[in-house]
C-alpha cells in the first residue's frame, strides 16, 4: 500500500493521538534517536520505537524520532530534542553512550536515557539487560533440542555485549548438554545479511542443526539459508534475538527467541515521564523482571524442554545459577 | 581439509559469487565498449531494490514464491536497463566525465530507493519480507557424488549466472557484435570508419551492463536478505568492478575472480570453526579476503589491460 | 557514363573550422585509372578535403558527384556504398585485433549468429593474393611492422569494394622499401581499373606515380597540373609561394673530438630477444651521422638506451669521455644530450599543458624556472617567447594548449626546446616526419646549423633522401648492430639498400 | 592568482550555479510526487544549518573532513591517478592519531596535538602510497588496491583499538589525552558546545597548499606532467614511478588528517567500526562538485555539508526523508558533469542574449 508519511516520524502536531481512542492529553515530548541500524532494523530500534508510539497512543504524548547517519550524528540529533525542549530523549544503543553523556553534562536540566549502555549522570537513566541470563535460557533450548550435538552461534560485531548472549548461551548448552559442541562465528557486522547467510552455511555445513544469532540485520542472512535448507529437506533452526522473530520469519526455521523486553523498558521509563515519576540512575532488566526471556508462544519447542527452561528460570531468579558474562 | 568440505566451501563460494559475476560481466560489456561504469554499485542497489517490490508485489498478487522471484528478477533487469540509460545520456550523448556520471548513479541509487521504499512501505526504511529463491537439485545430476553436491544444489541465479559467462564469452570473441562491441571500446573512429555506429553500441554496452548489475543486486535480495534495506548493497558492486579489473576485462576471467572473492570470503568463515583460530585477532581474519587479493594482484604478472579508448567520449571531430 | 565523367566531381567544396576556412570553395575532379595528387603544405585543408569526401566531415558549401551524379555522403557507411575507400593518415586500426578481424570489421560474414572467421580469413587471403599484398591473417596487428598494418587498411578499402581510393599520406612512415612497395601495389591497383586520390609531401613520389597534381595553399586550389607537364621545383613554388631548395647547402664537415662513444651495446627485449646486438657506434664533434635502417632494426631500442629511457644489458656508452651507461634521462640529459623523439604526441609534448609549460619540460626544475622549488612563471614564460619567436612557432599565444597547434609547429616546438639546451650531442629522430618541404627544409637546417657550431648529431630517419642530403657520415643498423658505415658521396640507394637488408657488409674505414 | 582564476572561467561558474538550482529544482519535484512540501523542507533545511550558532558550528565540523577528503581525490586525480581509497586512509590516519593521542602521555599541548595531527596525515599517505606503490612498481591498477585497502583499513584500525586502546566493556577506545585536543573550547561554548576546532582552519589551508603547490612549485610541476602524459613526462626526465607515488603520498595525507581531526576535534576517542563512516566516498562527490579545484572543492564541501546536515532538519521539521538530499546532490554532480545538458537548457537565454557574438 503506497505511503502515509505520517508514520515515519509519528505526527508532529501533538494533540492528535495517533490511533484514536480515549487517549488523556499530554503535553509531553519524547524524543529518540536510533544509532545507524534505524527504526526498520527489526531489532532494538524499532523495538524501542514500537513502544514510543504505543506511549503516543496511550498517553497523547507526542513522540518522534532521529535516525543518524554516522557517528557525528548522534550529537546534533540529541541536541536537536533536547534544545526543541523535549521531556525525555532516548538514546537506543550502547553506541550513543558517549554522546549522551556529553549531552547530559552540557544539559543538565534535561532529562536523557539509554539503552544497553550505563551513562553516569545524575539526568541519565540507564537501562541494560542481562542479556547473558536469557541467552543462557536459549542455550538451554538448543542444549536439548540439538539431533547432531552441535550448535552455533553467530555475532555481529565482537564487543563485550555480543559477548553477553554468546557466553550465556554456550553456559545453557553445556548445562543440560555437556557434550555438545558450540561453534562460534562473528561476522562482524551488524547490517550485513550476505555475511550472515555466508556464517550460517559455514556452520550448518560443519554438522550443526541449531543457530543462535545475536547479529541485527545481519541475522537476517542466517535466517535465508536456513529457511532454504529446510526448504530442501535438511533439518535445521534458528533462535532468534531481541524480539519474537517466529512472526517475521516464520514457525519454519524459528525455533525460538531470546526476546530482550526494550519495548517494556521504554514504555515504563516514557511513561515515568508522563506522570512525573521519572528518576535517573541504572537500571538492569533481568529473568527475575521479565527484561529477558523466551517469547510467549513456542510453537517448535516441546513442553518437556520448556519445563526444563522453567527449571534453570528459577534457578537462575534464585541464584542458584550464576550464569557468566564474558 | 577433507574433501566434503572443500565441496561446501566451494558450495558456499558459488553462492556468495553470483551476484559478483553478474555485476562484473555486466561492467566488462560496458567497459569494452569504452565507457567506464563505477556506477555498478548503483545499478546493484536499484536492482536489488527492484527485486524486493516485484517479488513483494508479486507475492501479493497471489504468486508462488518462485515464480514472484522471477518476477523480482524481471524487474531487476528493467529497471537496471533503465537507470544505466541516464549514465549512457549523460556519458555518451552529452560527453560528461564518465567517471563522475558512474558516482552519480551510485548517488541517485542510494537516495532515491531509501526514498522509494518508505513512500511504498508506510515509512519504513526496509521493505517487507518476501520468499525469493531456494537451492535448486538437478536431478540425477545431485546425486553425482561430490561434484552434485558442489555444482547442483544452487540457486537457480547460480545456474544463470555461469550460463551468461559462457554466453557472454562467447557474444563477445565469437559473434559480429561482440568484434564491433570491442572494436568501439579499443577505437571507436576505426570502428566508425567502417561504418560501425559507435554511440549506438555504447549505448547497448552500458544498457547490458545496467540489466547484468540489476540482475546481481536481484541475486542478493532474492538469495540473501529477503529484502530491500540500505544497506542491502553495501561494497559488493565495487569489489565487482575489482572482479572485472583483476579478470582483465574478459568474462571467464571476471568469472575468475568473483569466484576467488567468494572464496576468500568463504575461507574467513571456515577458519572460525577452528579452536585455533580464536588465538588469530578476528579482525585478522576478516581482513583475509582482501589481503588475498591484493597478494595475488601483486603477484600475477602483466599490467592489466584496460580497453584503450576506456573512458573517453567519442567525438568524431576531435584531432 | 562516357569515358571523359570523372567518376568523382567535388564542386566548390567550403568547410569551416572556428577560425580558419580549411576548404575554400575547392574543386577537384578524379578520373578513372587515374591517380592524382593532392598537395599542400602543413594544414591546407587536405585532410579536411578527404574527410569530406568520406563522409566524416559536412561541407558547409558545395556538392560532390559521383560518376556524374551528385550524393550526399553524410556517413562513413554511405561512402562505402559509392565505393570510396580511404586509408588514413593515422591508421584506424584495432590493435588487439587480428588483421582478419580489422578487415571485416562492420560487414563480417556470418554463419548463424558467429562470425565465419574461417570465411572471413578465406576472403583475406584472396583479396592479399589478388593484389599481391602479402599479410598473415591471423597475425595481430600489435605485432605487425607500420607497412603490413598500411596493406592491411587498403586490404581493407578493398574488402569492401571500393573503386575510389584514397591515400592520405601513406608513405610519411613506411621505410623506402615499403614505399616502392607501395608505388607497386598503387599501380596494380589502377591497372584493375581503381581510382586514386593520393596526398603527400614526397614531390619525388608525385612525380614517379601520379598522373594529375592539384595544389592547395591555405584551403584554395592554386593549380591543377598533369604530373607530365611540371617539374619538382614548379610544383614546390606553387605549394609554398617561394622557390624552394631541394638541395641542403652545407660546407662540408669539420669533424672534431669524438663525443659519441657507443661499445658493444646489447639489450634485450621482454621476450629475451636482443634488440640491440653488441652495437658500436661513433660521432664526433662538427659531424651528423645518419642511422639508415629498415624500421625494427634496433633503431628506437638504440636511442632509448643512449637517452636512458631503456636498461642495458652490457656495453658503454660515453659522452665526451664520460660514462653515462644506464644513467636516468635526467642524468643523461644533463650531461649534454638532447633528444627530439620520434612521437612528438606521445614522447614530445604534454598536450594539455600549456606552449609555455612545454618549453620547459626539461628544464623547469633549474633556475631561473625555478628557485626554492617554487616556480617563477616570468622567466618560463620569457623564454617561451623567446624560442617561439626565435624558431617561428606558429601559435596564438604562449597560453596556448600544445594540442591545438599544427604538427609542424609542434615538431619546431620541439626542436626550438632541444637545440635550446646547447647539448652536445642532439638525438634526432625522423624529425621531418609528416612535414611539409617548407618545414622539413627548415628543420633541416636547424641540424646543419647545429652540426656547424661544433655539435654532434645522431639523425635517425626512415628517409633514405633525407639520410643522404643530411649525413656527412651514414652508419646503417641492421638486427642490432651497426653493419657498416659509409660517406653519402661515396655511395646510393641501391647500395644503401642492399646493406639495410643486410646482405652486404661494408665497414667504414675508420671502424675497427 | 591570475591564474588561478582562471581555473574558474565565468561560464564554468554559472554552469556550476545552474546545475546546483537544477538539482535543487529536480529534489523538489521529487518531494512533489512523494506529497511533501518542497518549500518547507527546504526552509527547514537552511534553517538547520544556518538558524543558530550551535548548528551552525556542527555543520561547519560536518564540512571539514569533506574537504579534506575532497582534496584528496582531487590531488590524486591530477596526477592521473584515481583515489577511491579516502576511506581507508581516512581510518589509517584516524587510528595513527589515536594512538599518539592516546599512547603518548605527559607531553605538552603545543607538542602534543601537533604531533598527534602530523602522525595522521603520515599514516593517511603511507597507507595511499601503498596503493602508489603497488602501481609504479607492479602495474597494479590503484582502483583494486584502494578498494581492499579501504576494507584492510577498517579490520586494522579496529584491531588496534581492540587489542590496545579499549575502554573497558565498550565498543570504543579510551579517551585520548585532553594534551592531544583540538578542539576551541572557548568558541564551542560560544556557539552551543558544537564540537569546532582547529582542523576546519588547517583543512582550509590545505586547500591553499594544494594550489600552490601543484601550479606554484615544480614538484607540482611534475605531478601535473605525469598526470597529463606519463610517456612524455619520463622522456623529459622525470622519475614517474616516483611521482605516482608522492601523489598518492599527498593525497592520502589529506585523507588521514581528515580523519585525525575527527578523534582530535570532534569525538576525542575512536569507535571499533563496523563499517567504514562513508566520508572517502562523499570526498570524491565533493571533488566533482569542486571540478577537482582545491577552491572549488571548498565550495563544494560547503554544499555538501550544508546539504547532509540539513537533512536531519528537513525530516524533523517537514518529515521529509533525508535520503532526498542524496538525490540532489546525485542530481548537482550529473549536471555539473554533464555541462551538455545544462547548456541545453540554457541555450534559449544564451541564444537570445549572445546571438551576434557567438556567430
Ligand atoms: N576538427 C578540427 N577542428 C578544428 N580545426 C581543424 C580540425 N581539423 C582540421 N582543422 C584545421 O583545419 C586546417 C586544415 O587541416 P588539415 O588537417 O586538413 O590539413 P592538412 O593539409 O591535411 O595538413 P597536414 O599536411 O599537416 O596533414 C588546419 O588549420 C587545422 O588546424
Ligand atoms: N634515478 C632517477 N631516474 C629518473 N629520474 C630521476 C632520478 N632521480 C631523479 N630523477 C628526477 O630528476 C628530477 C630532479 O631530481 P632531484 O632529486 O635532483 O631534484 P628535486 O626536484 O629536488 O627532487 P625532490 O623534490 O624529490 O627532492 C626529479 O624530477 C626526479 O623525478
Ligand atoms: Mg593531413
Ligand atoms: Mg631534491
Amino acid at each position: 500500500g503506497c505511503g502515509n508519511k505520517n508514520q515515519g516520524a509519528a505526527t508532529e502536531n501533538g494533540g492528535q493521538a495517533a490511533g484514536g481512542g480515549e487517549a488523556a492529553k499530554s503535553d509531553v515530548k519524547i524524543g529518540m534517536v536510533t544509532d545507524v541500524g534505524g527504526v526498520n532494523d527489526k531489532s532494538f530500534n524499532q523495538s524501542a520505537w514500537e513502544a514510543l508510539e504505543a506511549v503516543q497512543t496511550e498517553t497523547g504524548a507526542e513522540v518522534k524520532y532521529l535516525q543518524s547517519k554516522s557517528d557525528q550524528d548522534y550529537d546534533p540529533n540529541l541536541n536537536q530534542f533536547i534544545k526543541g525542549g523535549y521531556n525525555l530523549t532516548w538514546g537506543i544503543g550502547f553506541n550513543l553512550a558517549n554522546a549522551i553523556e556529553k549531552a547530559a553534562k552540557e544539559n543538565p536540566n534535561s532529562n536523557l536515557a539509554i539503552i544497553d549502555s550505563v551513562v553516569d549522570a545524575p539526568n541519565v537513566k540507564s537501562v541494560t539487560f542481562a542479556e547473558n541470563e536469557g541467552s543462557f535460557l536459549v542455550g538451554v533450548v538448543a542444549g536439548k533440542m540439538t539431533k547432531t550435538n552441535k550448535v552455533g552461534f553467530v555475532g555481529g560485531q565482537d564487543s563485550p555485549l555480543i559477548k553477553r548472549f554468546e557466553v550465556g548461551f554456550a553456559a545453557g548448552v553445556k548445562a543440560v548438554n555437556p557434550n555438545a559442541e558450540v561453534v562460534v562465528n562473528y561476522t562482524g557486522a551488524f547490517d550485513k545479511p550476505d555475511l550472515g547467510k555466508a556464517a550460517a552455511a559455514t556452520i550448518y555445513n560443519s554438522g550443526a542443526d541449531i543457530i543462535f544469532h545475536a547479529a541485527g540485520g545481519t541475522g537476517t542472512g542466517v535466517f535465508n539459508e536456513a529457511k532454504s535448507r529446510v526448504k530442501s529437506g535438511q533439518q535445521v533452526w534458528v533462535i532468534g534475538v531481541d524480539k519474537d522473530q517466529s512472526l517475521e520469519f516464520g514457525d519454519d526455521v524459528t525455533l525460538t527467541s531470546m526476546v530482550k523486553r526494550v519495548d517494556e523498558a521504554v514504555k515504563k521509563v516514557s511513561k515515568e515521564v508522563v506522570d512525573g515519576t521519572f528518576t535517573p540512575g541504572v537500571e538492569t532488566l533481568s529473568l527475575k523482571d521479565n527484561g529477558v526471556g523466551l517469547p510467549e508462544t513456542n510453537k517448535n519447542v516441546p513442553q518437556d524442554v520448556l519445563d526444563t527452561v522453567e527449571e534453570y528460570k528459577q534457578k537462575i531468579i534464585k541464584g542458584e545459577i550464576t550464569v557468566p558474562a564474558k | 581439509m577433507d574433501l566434503i568440505t572443500l565441496g561446501q566451501i566451494i558450495n558456499t563460494t558459488l553462492v556468495f559469487a553470483t551476484a559478483l559475476i553478474f555485476a562484473s560481466l555486466g561492467g566488462i560489456f560496458s567497459e569494452r565498449s569504452g565507457v567506464t561504469n563505477l556506477g555498478i554499485e548503483g545499478l546493484m542497489i536499484f536492482g536489488a531494490f527492484a527485486a524486493a517490490i516485484g517479488g513483494y508485489y508479486a507475492e501479493d498478487a497471489g504468486m508462488g514464491g518462485t515464480a514472484a522471484a522471477w518476477v523480482g528478477v524481471l524487474a531487476a533487469i528493467v529497471f537496471g536497463v533503465i537507470v544505466s540509460l541516464i549514465h549512457a545520456v549523460a556519458s555518451i550523448t552529452f560527453k560528461a566525465d564518465q567517471v563522475i556520471s558512474g558516482i552519480v548513479i551510485n548517488f541517485l541509487a542510494a537516495g532515491s530507493t531509501l526514498y522509494l521504499v518508505k513512500l511504498l512501505f508506510n515509512g519504513s526504511g526496509e521493505s517487507e519480507l518476501i520468499q525469493g529463491f531456494n537451492k535448486l537439485n538437478i536431478p540425477g545430476l545431485t546425486d553425482i557424488p561430490f561434484i552434485g553436491s558442489v555444482f547442483f544444489n544452487a540457486y537457480p541465479t547460480t545456474y544463470l549466472a555461469i550460463i551468461l559467462v559462457i554466453a557472454g564469452w562467447y557474444v563477445l570473441y565469437k559473434t559480429p557484435f561482440g568484434l564491433r562491441l570491442r572494436a568501439v571500446g579499443e577505437h571507436p573512429s576505426a570502428a566508425d570508419t567502417v561504418g560501425v555506429k559507435v554511440n549506438r553500441l555504447r549505448y547497448i554496452g552500458v544498457m547490458i551492463s545496467g540489466a547484468l548489475a540489476g540482475l546481481g543486486g536481484a541475486t542478493i535480495t532474492l538469495t540473501t536478505t529477503g529484502t530491500f534495506s540500505h544497506n542491502t548493497i553495501s561494497g559488493q558492486g565495487y569489489i565487482a568492478i575489482a572482479a572485472m579489473i583483476f579478470g582483465k576485462w574478459n568474462p571467464i576471467g571476471a568469472f575468475g575472480a568473483a569466484v576467488f572473492f567468494g572464496f576468500s570470503q568463504a575461507i574467513r568463515n571456515y577458519v572460525q570453526l577452528f579452536a585455533w583460530s580464536q588465538s588469530i585477532p578476528q579482525e585478522i581474519i576478516f581482513m583475509l579476503p582482501y589481503l588475498l587479493t591484493i597478494i595475488v594482484l601483486v603477484g600475477a604478472v602483466g599490467r592489466s589491460s584496460a580497453p584503450a579508448a576506456l573512458g573517453q567520449p567519442y567525438d568524431p571531430g576531435k584531432r | 557514363m562516357d569515358a571523359a565523367t570523372p567518376v568523382v566531381e567535388l564542386k566548390q567544396i567550403t568547410k569551416r573550422f572556428p577560425g580558419i576556412v580549411a576548404n575554400d570553395s575547392i574543386s577537384l575532379k578524379l578520373h578513372k585509372g587515374e591517380i592524382h595528387a593532392l598537395l599542400g603544405e602543413n594544414g591546407a585543408g587536405k585532410s579536411t578535403l578527404m574527410n569530406i569526401l568520406f563522409g566524416l566531415y559536412q561541407p558547409e558549401e558545395g556538392t560532390i558527384e559521383v560518376d556524374g551524379k551528385p550524393v550526399a555522403i553524410d556517413s562513413p557507411n554511405r561512402a562505402i556504398e559509392l565505393g570510396i575507400g580511404m586509408v588514413h593518415q593515422h591508421f584506424k586500426l584495432v590493435q588487439p585485433f587480428t588483421v582478419t578481424e580489422n578487415i571485416v570489421l562492420g560487414s563480417e560474414p556470418r554463419k548463424g549468429v558467429k562470425l565465419d572467421y574461417k570465411k572471413a580469413a578465406a576472403e583475406v587471403k584472396r583479396l592479399s593474393e589478388q593484389y599481391g599484398l602479402q599479410v598473415n591473417p591471423d597475425a595481430k596487428i600489435q605485432d605487425i611492422s607500420v607497412g603490413m598494418q598500411q596493406r592491411v587498411e587498403i586490404i581493407k578499402t578493398l574488402y569492401r569494394g571500393a573503386d575510389i581510393l584514397i591515400f592520405d599520406e601513406p608513405t610519411a612512415v613506411l621505410t623506402p622499401q615499403e614505399i616502392n612497395e607501395l608505388m607497386d601495389i598503387m599501380k596494380r591497383l589502377v591497372a584493375e581499373g581503381k581510382s586514386i586520390i593520393l596526398i603527400t609531401h614526397k614531390l619525388k613520389e608525385i612525380m614517379h606515380i601520379s598522373d594529375t597534381v592539384t595544389i592547395i595553399r591555405r584551403g584554395k586550389v592554386i593549380d591543377t597540373v598533369k604530373t607530365s607537364e611540371t617539374t619538382p621545383n614548379e610544383l614546390a613554388e606553387k605549394m609554398v609561394g617561394r622557390s624552394v631548395s631541394f638541395k641542403v647547402d652545407k660546407a662540408p664537415a669539420k669533424p672534431g673530438k669524438v663525443v659519441l662513444d657507443v661499445k658493444g651495446l646489447t639489450s634485450k627485449n621482454k621476450d629475451g630477444i636482443a634488440a640491440l646486438n653488441g652495437l658500436s657506434l661513433q660521432v664526433k664533434a662538427g659531424e651528423i651521422v645518419g642511422i639508415a635502417g629498415v624500421d625494427g632494426n634496433g633503431q628506437s631500442e638504440l636511442i632509448e638506451a643512449l637517452t636512458g629511457l631503456r636498461k642495458v644489458d652490457s656495453g658503454s656508452v660515453a659522452l665526451l669521455g664520460k660514462d653515462i651507461t644506464n644513467l636516468s634521462p635526467r642524468h643523461v640529459s644533463e650531461a649534454g644530450v638532447s633528444h627530439i623523439p620520434e612521437d612528438r604526441h606521445k614522447h614530445g609534448l604534454v598536450l594539455d599543458f600549456s606552449m609555455s609549460e612545454n618549453m620547459v619540460l626539461e628544464t623547469y626544475y633549474k633556475a631561473p624556472y625555478s628557485r626554492n622549488g617554487f616556480l617563477n612563471y616570468d622567466a618560463i614564460n620569457e623564454q617561451a617567447k623567446s624560442l617561439i619567436e626565435r624558431f617561428d612557432v606558429r601559435t596564438p599565444s604562449i597560453q596556448t594548449k600544445a594540442r591545438s597547434l599544427s604538427g609542424g609547429n609542434q615538431q619546431k616546438a620541439i626542436i626550438a626546446r632541444e637545440i635550446d639546451k646547447n647539448p652536445d650531442l642532439l638525438i634526432a629522430a625522423q624529425p621531418t616526419r609528416g612535414l611539409d618541404v617548407g618545414a622539413i627544409e627548415f628543420v633541416q637546417q636547424q641540424l646543419i646549423a647545429q652540426r656547424d657550431q661544433g655539435k654532434a648529431v645522431l639523425l635517425i630517419s626512415f628517409e633514405l633522401d633525407e639520410i643522404m642530403n643530411v649525413s656527412d657520415r651514414i652508419a646503417v643498423i641492421y638486427e642490432g648492430q651497426i653493419v657498416g658505415e659509409v660517406l653519402p658521396e661515396e655511395t646510393n640507394d641501391q647500395e644503401l639498400g642492399l646493406m639495410m637488408a643486410g646482405s652486404t657488409v661494408k665497414k667504414g674505414a675508420e671502424h675497427g | 592568482m591570475a591564474n588561478f582564476l582562471k581555473l574558474f572561467t565565468k561560464d564554468s561558474f554559472i554552469l556550476a550555479i545552474v546545475a546546483i538550482i537544477m538539482g535543487l529544482v529536480l529534489g523538489a519535484l521529487v518531494m512533489l510526487l512523494g506529497g511533501y512540501d518542497p518549500i518547507e523542507a527546504y526552509g527547514a533545511l537552511f534553517e538547520r544549518v544556518y538558524g543558530d550558532t550551535y548548528n551552525f558550528g556542527e555543520a561547519i565540523r560536518e564540512m571539514t573532513p569533506l574537504i579534506l577528503t575532497g582534496l584528496a581525490f582531487s590531488f590524486a586525480a591530477r596526477a592521473g591517478l584515481f583515489n577511491i581509497g579516502g576511506e581507508g586512509q581516512f581510518l589509517i590516519g584516524m587510528t595513527a592519531a589515536s594512538v599518539v593521542a592516546i599512547q603518548l602521555k605527559g607531553l605538552p599541548a603545543f607538542i602534543h596535538a601537533p604531533l598527534a595531527v602530523i602522525a595522521g596525515a603520515l599514516f593517511g599517505g603511507l597507507w595511499a602510497a601503498l596503493a602508489g606503490y603497488l602501481k609504479a612498481k607492479r602495474g597494479v591498477n590503484e582502483v583494486i588496491t584502494c578498494i581492499m585497502l579501504n576494507w584492510i583499513g577498517l579490520y586494522a584500525a579496529n584491531l588496534v583499538i581492540n587489542r590496545f586502546m579499549l575502554l573497558e566493556g565498550q565498543n570504543r577506545s579510551v579517551d585520548i589525552q585532553p594534551t592531544a585536543s583540538i578542539s576551541i573550547d572557548w568558541l564551542s561554548q560560544m556557539m552551543g558546545n558544537a564540537r569546532v576546532h582547529w582542523g576546519t582552519l588547517i583543512a582550509v589551508a590545505a586547500a591553499v597548499f594544494f594550489y600552490i603547490f601543484l601550479w606554484k612549485t615544480k614538484q607540482g610541476y611534475e605531478l601535473r606532467s605525469v598526470g597529463f602524459n606519463q610517456d612524455a613526462s619520463r622522456y623529459a626526465g622525470m622519475n614517474v614511478d616516483r611521482n605516482i607515488v608522492k601523489a598518492m603520498f599527498i593525497s592520502g595525507t589529506f585523507a588521514g588528517l581528515a580523519g585525525a581531526f575527527e578523534v582530535l576535534g570532534v569525538f576525542h576517542y575512536q569507535s571499533v567500526m563496523a563499517s567504514s563512516p562513508g566520508t572517502g566516498f562523499d570526498g570524491i562527490a565533493v571533488a566533482l562538485i569542486g571540478m577537482n579545484n582545491p577552491f572549488g572543492v571548498l565550495l563544494g564541501a560547503v554544499l555538501f555539508g550544508t546539504l547532509t546536515y540539513g537533512s536531519a532538519g528537513m525530516s524533523f521539521a517537514a518529515d521529509v526523508p533525508p535520503e532526498i538530499t542524496r538525490i540532489v546532490i546525485g542530481s548537482i554532480i550529473f549536471f555539473i558533469a554533464a555541462q551538455g545538458i545544462v547548456r541545453w537548457v540554457l541555450k534559449p537565454f544564451y541564444s537570445k542574449r549572445k546571438k551576434e557574438k557567438v556567430l
